[in-house]
Parts: structure tokens; C-alpha cells; sequence
């Protein structure tokens, strides 16, 4: 019919038809362990080949969109917290510099230098929580713990500098409201330094491991067309050998300061995501060990008022959260609150990858597959 | 006095067992009463001293066959089979065929009995089992040293029935 | 009356040694699995169960009695009769495997002329109660996990028995006590003369017992916890205990057969006699250490806890050290035997839990595959092996030192090739595919 | 390359403008998915990265549908609007980028826009019985589907 069809490429929503007589349809979640949150799959199967999936999302929908139109500019900036909640540093630095965007301000360096750290850090916190899940997915009950100690130094410093763990609404339009607290260049640093050691400590637990590479070596591939196709960001895009990263494409925050490079894989399968994230990790700690050693001093808020007012108009800004793109498109009509507030969330897009990326495997490859995508459901769903 | 305790005990089992293996509509408990008087049997082996004989029963039929059994009546659709008519209407057949089995078995009995030809009781078989030193070897040194050919001829007949099997199971090949 | 009367004299010692295992097993079993919990923890840089006692010792306790406490849900749908009865034969199948075990050349129920065989049978039994307990409970997950289950165990059964095989040649005896005799007589572990043969037990065994990185049944983040999804509270607790009865029954397996049973490390070299003293010394070592952590414990009551445990532990290291005296020592062999036994298994079962918490779990066609185109045809190419390395021993005069090493590394390269032989497999497979 | 549009496509570009540094072009709803192939093939805006709307409820025609365009081979952004009334079907460009397959639905969802040829256009995020389009403006954040609460939750209301 048209270009994509001809590669083999289904439209990715269309509906599970009737099973025929060699066909089961089976059903995963909401409630299961490896959903990581409450997402339904639909699988149908051939024998023991999938030839079919359907997910079924929204059970943590909680109108984040909606909400927005009702709330003025700075109020929102918490929600989106509860967005992405394994990162919710990204999603602010995000929603923050969109709106600093449709002020038309801008953040002055020292609290852009902040920003930068605190979102490798968040990071490297994200992937951590990925590699645990997935390698406790897959059946490795030990790594999950040694990354959640490295992640609890993380939201240590987080919880030392504005006092949340979690949903931290870190960042204010136009800046930063806190200082950074005294010894958070000696915290940031020592756990950079500690963390460079640890991140080999997993790859020698996992990458060599047979087992580990023969669940995930050349499951869930998505070849680079695909990816782009289905619209894929994030470390499952560059795993299939698009070198591509906003944080370099479009540099935002600080990033243009620093040096780091783009990890790519290059069968685009579960492997090569992992090995992606696993070396991004060592790239966050390169990033934030040369923004600490260097913060510029001087004012952390730019002059953007107590009331916000954004001209009317409308901007797209995204920036590369831990998933993928993260953009946030907001239209303003002059007054005080968003007229309204798109998110575009990296799991929605990416998860719709699930049913490319799931065909041809066998039922136990989906936990793989779900566990290497990355999602989180609160972002899913919003 | 013991021994024949146990000897009743095996003996009725199985046959209560046997008994309730056809009769049980649930493929599944059906299985289970195939079980027990499997089971029984080899308790049966045990009271006469052939503890190989006890052992392979159990890890061939109960650890073997019967896991396979279920197997097989796990994956097929029990609804249906609980639904169809069990007993069909050969009973006189199996009736006739019951009652010549039953004959043969009696005149076997009695012709033993009387030591007719080639029809002597064997000797109690706890003194075979002390005076040639373990049951396991003596079957071991009967089955390769006397009846090698038999065994082996069994053995491929075994083969051919597998690899008909696999041949009849396996769509393409 | 007078018959059961007489029976029972004549059977008492192998009857009480059977009451003791029933009594004291699923006590042994609980400990177990406070040391995997403790093993666990410390491979993830956790402390474990701290509360229960002090550091956790009172746990197993603490979780029978709640697991007996707890309600007994059986689903409505359910087959009621076989999900009742599914556990209780998992235990029994577990439990009578001990009947053939040797823990010590005192301590052994019965002491059978096909005691290996008679293990082989009776664990393969504890297969239906996974299968019908997953059957019965009429649920899919349940279904799916016993399915799994079963073929796993049917698979690796084949490898396992073969393994045991190479062992059983080089014994020449079916009988548990017989084996470890001749391994005394030979003065080496089996585990050292058919090394490839107790590899492929090991692997086996662990994939017979439904552990990591086998346990594909109870996959958690598949099948929830397979065959044991619907049970709950004892039934379920019964389930565990067959679990950990089997490993037991694997390990004390692998101990007979490849590890030289009760024989203390170099039994025959007089050089080593000191380590008779391993026991006693290793006892009062921790002796010491319970009393040296007492002043360490919060409160009067895990302090009196930590100083009973103390004087447990005193005893038993005096009951070890008792035998030394002249007019004990016809209990030396069986006592320190015993704990060699036991020290031997818990250390294969260590090897268990240290395999589960570092690998990832196989896909279950992964596992077939290794199952039926590595360990079989390997355990097939073994048992040939250390047959005709001693057939090369006892016919042809070759020293068994020139015999075993060069078949065994025969056996190793032919693993090797087969390992290659199925990454080609793989390769072509892919190839095709794409 | 707003030239090239409007000599491709003519009177169907109504609208191109800069706003932020953002390039915004405005089309003809019917000539949407011409627009989004010619921008694919011949542009190089090789990936969707966003689909949705805007309710204007004031305007003659109150939604906007917005697409946000990118160009590796560029490194550029491109917004594509089309303007479409209530009950105007938009044709879907799910066969120019599969990744719309669930952008459509949600935008289906939350603002009731048919999308023509998408082959499973059905609610996402809400349950499907459910009743409303909740980004619409009419539709009030403390307004909700009553009736699906009542019956699938088991509760008087979800407020």
C-alpha cells in the first residue's frame, strides 16, 4: 500500500481480531509483577510465538492536562512530579525551561549549572531503578539492591537540597528558589567518585554473564527505521544506532559546556539497550563531575515577576529525560494560568513500540521486552 | 504374620484402586487411583523381596508414565470428555474376555498346584534373594547373560515404536 | 498384636531414627531458610532477619507459627480433594527419600541394597504433587507453573540419572553405605574421578529442585509462583518444606555419591588426622562468638536467647569432643561422620543459594535446550567415559591415573564441541529467521 | 521551506509564522496527510513527536490539531496545524508514521476528533463506555462521568 506497510510495519493499535483455531489470546496485568505498574497486556499467540499484542493503559490516568488549564503556571510545576515519578527532576527541569521559554527568560548560569547536575544525577537514579527491574525481570535478585543503594546517595542529596526524595519540584520558573546547601559539591562529588567503580561492579555481575546475554542478545529488536518511525527517543533509539540526543542536538540547560559523548548500540535489541543505559551512566557521572568542579557563582532566579503572565502565543520545548523526550507544549492566551499544557511522555510513545518489538517472541521474552523499555505508568497514563 | 498384613493390605489396595480407576468419572482422580495401585503393586514387589522390581515399578510407571499421563489429561479439554458417555456397548465382550482371562489364570494356578510340566512353583523367593546375593545383580546377570537376545530384540522393538512417534507426532520433519 | 509387637522390637532403631527426621527435619529446614535469608542478605549488602531473636535466630520459629495460624484458603473452583492432598505428597515424597540416606555411618534408617535407586524413585514422586497441586487449584498460572514443572523434571532427570550412572560404575553398589565404602577404598571422591559426571549432577540437581536459575515454575515476574499461586498458610508451608526437603535430599545425593559421604577430607591420609578436631574446634568457635556478640544485644531477653544458643552449641561441640575419650571411641566414626555429612551438604546447598542470587533466570526454552542438547548427550558421552576408563583400568592394566584423566579430557572436548555445535545451531537458526 | 510548501500545496498552507523561534505552519484539515507525507519524503521531518489538540471553543472552528515534526537529517522542528470543527473527520497520518497509531487515539479520547483511516480509533487513556471528552473547555474538572463511577467503581462519585 504505502511505504511503511511494505516494511512489514502494522499499524501499531489495531485491534486483536478473533483467534483462530491455532491461537490463544492470554492476558498479562493489571495486576502482575513484572508491569511494572498497572498495565494490561494482551498477547495472542501462535503455539508459543506471539503474533499479536495490545496494551491496555490508563488505570493510573489522572488528567494532568486538564489540570493545568486550572492551575497558574508556577502551581502546575509539581504535578508533573507525579508524571514520571522515578524522575521527576527531569520532568521539572522540562515544564520549567517551556514556560521560562514562553516568557521569553532564561536562568541565569549558576542555577542552569544546578539544573544540569541535579538532572544527570536524576539520571543516573532512573537508570539505576531500570537496571534493578529488569535484572530482577529476568531473574537476577541481587543487582536491584546494590542499585538502590547507589540511588538512595542520590536522593540523599536531593533530600539535602530541597528537602524531597521523590516528587522533589527541585526547580522554579526562572531559576532555582534554594541555594545549593553547604558541601553539596563535596557530596555530588564523592558519590561520582564512588560510582565510577560501581557501574563496572554490575557490568561484570551482568554483560559476560551467558545466561543474562542469551535473554536479552536479539530480543526485542527494533531496527533504527522503525524506531524513528514509531516515533522511539531515548536509549531504545540510540540502541538502534540513531546517535541522537537532545542534550547535544538541541543543548538546553548547560549542557553545551560540557563534554560527554552518545552511547549507541547497533541491533537495537534488549542487550544493546542495556549496555546504552549502562554507559549513559558513566556519561551522567562525566557530566556532573565536570559541572561540580566548576559552578559558576552569582544569582540563581532570574527577574520573571510573581505573577506570571506569559504573552499569548505558544512553544514546544523538550529536553532528553531518562525515557526519552519529554516536550512540553504550552499555549498561553495571556492570562495567569495555561490555556493548555501538552505533554508528550517518552513511555506513552515508546510503549507503543511494545507490539514491533514483541512479534515473533515467546511469552517470556514480554517481561524482557517490558522491563527494557523503560516505562513508568504514571507517565504512561498521566 | 506381618508379611501378610502387608501382603492384604497392598493386595486390596490395588485392587480397590484398580477398581476405581474405571469407574471414577474425573480423568484426573482417575489418574490418581492408576496411581495408587501402581503404587500398591510395587509395595507388593517389596513384600516378596524384589526390591528392584519395587523400584524400577515406581521410577518407570508412577515417575515415568504416569507423569506423562497427566500430562497429556491436563492439556486435553477435560469439560468435554466429563460430558461424553463413558461406557459403550461392549460389555459382553469385555464381560467373555474377562471370564476366559479369569480361567486361564485358575488353571494356571492349579497346574501349578499339581506341578504339571514346566509348571512348578518356584522356590520362595526371600531364599533366592539371600543365596545369590541382591536381587538387582541376579536380574542383571539374567537378563545380559541368559536372555541377551530377547532383551536387546525388545529394546528395538522400544526404538521403533519412538521413532514412529516421533515420526507420526512431528508435522514436518 | 504380639506380631506389630515384634516388628516393632525388631525395627527400633531404624524406627526411632525415622521419628527424629520427621521431628526434627522441618526445624532443619526453617534454619535453612533463615541461612539462605542470611546468605542472601549478605550478597546484597543487607543484614537479613535482625528481629526475630537475636539476628533473626528465633525466625523459622516465628514464620512456622504464623504459616499455621494463617488461613487455609482453597478456591472455590478448585478440585478440593487433590488440593488437599497435592502438598502432603510432596512432603511424603521428600521425606522418604531420607529412609535411604546415610547421615553418618550410624545414622541410617535403612540401609538398602537399591538405596539410590530407591531415592530416584521416590523423589520423582514428589513430581505429582506439583502437578496435580497446580492442576487442582484451577487456575491458569497454577497450570502453566506445574506444566513447567513437570517437563523440567522429566527432562533433567534423564541427565541427572546419567550422572549418577558414571558415579554408580566406579562404586559398583546401589547401596548408599556401600558407596561411600568405596570411596574410602579407592581413597578419592568420586566428584574428583568423574568430575564432568558431578558438574552434571550439580546442574541437574539444581534444576530438579525448581531453584534459580531453573526456577522457571515459580518465575515470579511470569507465573506469580507457579503451582504454589492458590495455596496458602500450612498447605503452602508444605509446598515450601517439600522444596527444601528435596534440596536436601539432592545434596545429601551428590555428598554420597561424589563427595565421599561421611569421610572427613584426606580419611585416608594420617598426615590430615588433625582435622578430626575441625568439628570441636569449629563448635566452640562459634561458641564463642554467640557469647562474644551477648553483651552486643539490646535487652535482657535477646541477651538470654543468644546465651541458650551458646549452650547449644557447647554441648554439641562437647558431644563432638566426647569421643576423644578411650572409652568412646567406638563413637568417633559415627559422630564426626555425621558432621562432615552434614557440613558437606550444607555446603552444597551454600552453592545453591550462591548460584540463585548471582545468575539471571533461563527462558524455558533455553532451559530444554541446555537440558536435552548439552547435559543429556554429555552425560551419555560421560558415562561412556568412565566406563571405558575402567574397563582400561581393570582389563587392559592401565594405572587408573592415566586412565581417568585422558578419557576425561576426551569427555571435556566433546563438551566443548557440543557447546559449539549449538551456537552454530543458533546462528544458522537466526540466519533463517532473518 | 515555507516556499515549498506553498508551491506544492498552494492555498491549502492558510498560515506560516514564526513565534519563539518556532516555526508554525498552518494547513487545510482535508490536505493534512499530503502535507505530512510531503514533509516526510521530501523534507526529511523523518519523526512524529507529538500529536495533539487545542479546544478554541470561541472559533468557527474549535480545534486545532497539532503535530510536532522532526528532522534528523535538519535538526529542526516544524509545527503543523489544521483546524478542524467539531465532528469534522481529520484524516489520520498513521500510515505516514505509525507512531500516531496511539496520539490519535488519545487525542480521540480527550477531545472527540475523528481521525479518518486510523484502524482502531477507540478511547486509550479512559475506559471505553466512558461518556465526555475531558480536554475539551466545556468540560469542567469537577464534571465526570457519574454513571461509570457509580456502576464500575462501586462509589457515589470519584470527586
Amino acid at each position: 500500500m504505502d511505504e511503511t506497510r511494505s516494511e512489514g510495519m502494522a499499524p501499531p493499535s489495531v485491534e486483536l481480531a478473533v483467534p483462530g483455531a491455532d491461537e490463544i489470546v492470554i492476558n498479562m496485568g493489571p495486576q502482575h509483577p513484572s508491569t511494572h505498574g498497572v498495565l494490561r497486556v494482551k498477547l495472542r499467540l501462535d503455539g508459543e510465538r506471539i503474533d499479536g499484542s495490545e496494551c491496555i493503559i490508563g488505570y493510573l490516568h489522572r488528567g494532568v492536562e486538564k489540570i493545568a488549564e486550572h492551575r497558574s503556571y508556577q502551581q502546575f510545576a509539581p504535578y508533573v512530579d507525579r508524571m514520571d515519578y522515578v524522575a521527576a527532576v527531569s520532568n521539572g527541569l522540562g515544564y520549567c525551561e517551556a514556560v521560562e521559554k514562553l516568557l521569553g527568560a532564561e536562568a541565569p548560569p549558576r542555577a542552569r549549572v544546578v539544573r544540569t547536575i541535579l538532572t544527570e544525577l536524576q539520571r543516573i537514579a532512573s537508570h539505576l531503578l531500570w537496571l534493578g527491574t529488569h535484572a530482577l525481570d529476568i531473574g537476577a535478585l541481587t543487582p536491584i539492591f546494590y542499585c538502590l543503594r547507589e540511588r538512595e546517595e542520590i536522593l540523599k542529596i536531593f533530600e539535602k537540597y530541597c528537602g524531597a526524595r521523590l516528587t522533589t519540584h527541585a526547580f522554579r520558573i526562572g531559576g532555582l528558589q534554594y541555594e545549593t546547601y553547604d558541601g553539596f559539591e563535596h557530596d555530588v562529588k564523592r558519590f561520582c567518585d564512588d560510582f565510577g567503580t560501581k557501574v563496572d561492579e554490575y557490568e561484570q555481575l551482568l554483560t559476560g554473564n551467558r545466561i543474562w546475554v542469551g535473554r536479552c542478545k536479539g530480543v526485542g529488536v527494533l531496527t533504527a527505521k522503525q524506531a524513528i518511525a514509531l516515533g522511539v527517543t531515548g536509549p531504545p533509539l540510540r540502541a538502534s544506532g540513531v546517535k541522537w540526543d537532545l542534550r547535544k542536538a538541541m543543548p538546553y540547560a548547560a549542557y553545551d559546556r560540557y563534554d560527554f559523548i552518545i552511547p549507541t548500540g547497533t541491533n537495537g535489541d534488549t542487550y544493546d539497550r542495556y549496555l546504552v543505559r549502562m554507559e549513559e551512566m558513566r556519561q551522567s557521572r562525566r557530566i556532573c563531575l565536570q559541572a561540580v568542579e566548576n559552578i559558576p557563582t552569582g544569582p540563581i532566579m532570574a527577574k520573571v515577576g510573581k505573577v506570571l503572565k506569559p504573552p499569548p502565543g505558544e512553544v514546544y520545548h523538550s529536553i532528553e529525560a531518562p525515557k526519552g523526550e519529554i516536550g512540553y507544549y504550552v499555549v498561553s492566551d495571556g492570562t495567569t494560568q495555561p490555556y493548555r499544557v501538552r505533554v508528550r511522555p517518552p513511555s506513552f510513545i515508546n510503549l507503543q513500540a511494545f507490539d514491533t518489538m514483541v512479534r515473533g517472541h515467546l511469552v517470556a521474552d514480554v517481561v524482557a521486552i517490558i522491563g527494557t523499555l523503560d516505562i513508568v505508568l504514571g507517565e504512561v497514563d498521566r | 504374620m506381618m508379611d501378610q498384613v502387608l501382603f492384604y493390605f497392598f493386595a486390596g489396595l490395588a485392587v480397590l484402586s484398580g477398581v476405581l480407576v474405571v469407574t471414577v468419572r474425573n480423568a484426573v482422580h482417575s489418574a490418581v487411583f492408576l496411581i495408587t495401585s501402581l503404587l500398591a503393586t510395587a509395595g507388593l514387589y517389596l513384600t516378596l523381596n524384589a526390591e528392584f522390581l519395587f523400584v524400577v515399578q515406581i521410577i518407570l510407571y508412577v515417575g515415568g508414565i504416569m507423569v506423562l499421563f497427566i500430562f497429556v489429561i491436563m492439556l486435553v479439554n477435560l469439560d468435554v470428555a466429563l460430558h461424553q458417555v463413558q461406557f459403550n456397548r461392549q460389555t459382553w465382550v469385555a464381560g467373555l474376555l474377562s471370564i476366559v482371562l479369569l480361567t486361564e489364570l485358575l488353571a494356571a494356578l492349579a497346574l501349578a498346584r499339581s506341578g504339571g510340566p514346566g509348571m512348578q512353583l518356584l522356590p520362595a523367593p526371600a531364599a533366592t534373594a539371600a543365596s545369590l546375593g541382591g536381587n538387582t545383580e541376579q536380574i542383571g546377570m539374567l537378563l545380559f547373560q541368559n536372555y541377551v537376545i530377547p532383551f536387546e530384540l525388545a529394546s528395538i522393538l522400544l526404538l521403533v515404536a519412538l521413532v514412529g512417534a516421533v515420526v507420526m507426532g512431528k508435522k514436518r520433519i | 498384636m504380639q506380631a506389630v509387637l515384634q516388628f516393632l522390637n525388631a525395627n527400633m532403631w531404624p524406627l526411632i531414627d525415622a521419628l527424629v527426621i520427621v521431628g526434627v527435619f522441618p526445624l532443619m529446614a526453617g534454619y535453612v531458610v533463615l541461612l539462605e535469608r542470611k546468605v542472601m542478605a549478605d550478597m546484597q549488602a543487607r543484614l537479613g532477619p535482625m528481629r526475630v531473636g537475636p539476628h533473626g535466630l528465633l525466625q523459622p520459629l516465628a514464620d512456622a507459627l504464623k504459616l499455621m495460624i494463617k488461613e487455609d484458603i482453597i478456591p472455590e473452583s478448585a478440585d478440593r480433594i487433590i488440593f488437599w492432598m497435592a502438598p502432603v505428597l510432596s512432603v511424603t515424597a521428600g521425606m522418604l527419600a531420607f529412609a535411604a540416606i546415610p547421615i553418618g555411618p550410624g545414622f541410617l534408617i535403612a540401609n538398602m541394597n537399591v538405596g539410590l535407586l530407591f531415592i530416584l524413585a521416590v523423589s520423582s514422586m514428589g513430581i505429582f504433587g506439583i502437578v496435580l497441586g497446580g492442576w487442582a487449584s484451577n487456575s491458569h498460572y497454577s497450570l502453566l507453573g506445574a506444566l513447567r514443572s513437570s517437563a523440567q523434571l522429566v527432562s533433567y532427570e534423564v541427565a541427572v540419572g546419567m550422572a549418577m550412572v558414571s558415579g554408580l560404575l566406579l562404586a559398583g553398589t546401589l547401596s548408599m553405605k556401600d558407596i561411600v565404602a568405596a570411596q574410602a577404598e579407592k581413597g578419592m571422591w568420586f566428584a574428583f574421578v568423574a568430575p564432568v559426571g558431578f558438574v552434571i549432577y550439580l546442574i541437574g540437581s539444581v534444576a530438579e529442585t525448581n531453584r534459580a536459575p531453573f526456577d522457571l515454575p515459580e518465575a515470579e515476574s511470569e507465573l506469580v509462583a507457579g503451582y504454589m499461586t492458590e495455596y496458602s498458610g500450612f498447605r503452602w508451608a508444605l509446598y515450601f518444606l517439600a522444596e527444601y526437603s528435596n534440596m536436601i535430599v539432592v545434596a545429601s545425593v551428590a555428598t554420597t555419591l561424589f563427595l565421599g559421604g561421611w569421610m572427613r577430607p584426606f580419611a585416608s591420609v594420617h598426615a590430615f588426622d588433625f582435622l578430626d578436631f575441625v568439628p570441636v574446634l569449629f563448635m566452640l568457635g562459634v561458641t564463642g562468638y554467640c557469647l562474644y556478640r551477648i553483651p552486643k544485644q539490646t535487652g535482657w531477653d535477646q541477651k538470654f536467647i543468644l546465651a541458650i544458643f551458646a549452650g547449644i552449641c557447647f554441648v554439641i561441640a562437647a558431644a563432638l569432643g566426647m569421643v576423644f575419650a578411650p572409652p568412646l571411641a567406638f563413637l568417633k566414626v559415627p559422630v564426626l561422620g555425621a558432621f562432615w555429612f552434614i557440613a558437606k551438604v550444607m555446603g552444597y546447598v551454600y552453592v545453591f543459594l550462591w548460584v540463585r542470587f548471582t545468575f539471571p533466570r533461563y527462558r524455558f526454552d533455553q532451559l530444554m535446550r541446555l537440558g536435552w542438547h548439552f547435559l543429556i548427550p554429555l552425560s551419555i558421552v560421560n558415562v561412556m567415559g568412565v566406563a571405558t576408563a575402567l574397563v582400561l583400568h581393570r582389563q587392559a592394566g592401565w594405572s587408573s591415573w592415566v586412565a581417568f584423566p585422558v578419557l576425561l579430557v576426551v569427555t571435556i572436548l566433546l563438551a566443548f564441541w557440543l557447546v559449539r555445535a549449538g551456537e552454530r545451531r543458533d546462528q544458522q537458526a537466526a540466519r533463517s529467521a532473518a | 521551506m515555507v516556499k515549498r510548501f506553498r508551491d506544492r500545496f498552494g492555498e491549502a498552507v492558510r498560515e506560516a509564522w514564526l513565534d519563539r523561534k518556532q516555526s508554525i505552519l498552518v494547513v487545510d484539515a482535508a490536505k493534512l496527510r499530503a502535507v505530512c507525507e510531503f514533509a516526510r519524503d521530501s523534507e526529511k521531518f523523518d519523526m512524529l513527536v507529538d500529536l495533539t489538540a487545542v479546544d478554541w471553543p470561541k472559533r468557527e472552528k474549535r480545534f486545532e490539531v497539532v503535530l510536532q515534526l522532526y528532522s534528523f537529517a535538519k535538526n529542526e522542528r516544524l509545527r503543523v496545524k489544521a483546524q478542524v470543527a467539531d465532528g469534522e473527520p481529520v484524516p489520520s497520518v498513521i500510515f505516514v508514521w505509525p507512531a500516531a497509531g496511539w496520539l490519535e487515539r488519545e487525542c480521540f479520547d480527550m477531545f472527540g476528533i475523528r481521525f479518518d483511516g486510523h484502524p482502531g480509533l477507540k478511547r486509550i487513556l479512559l475506559p471505553d463506555e466512558w461518556q465526555g471528552h475531558p480536554l475539551r473547555k466545556d468540560y469542567d474538572i469537577l464534571q465526570q462521568d457519574e454513571a461509570w463511577v457509580r456502576e464500575n467503581m462501586g462509589i457515589e462519585s470519584g470527586q
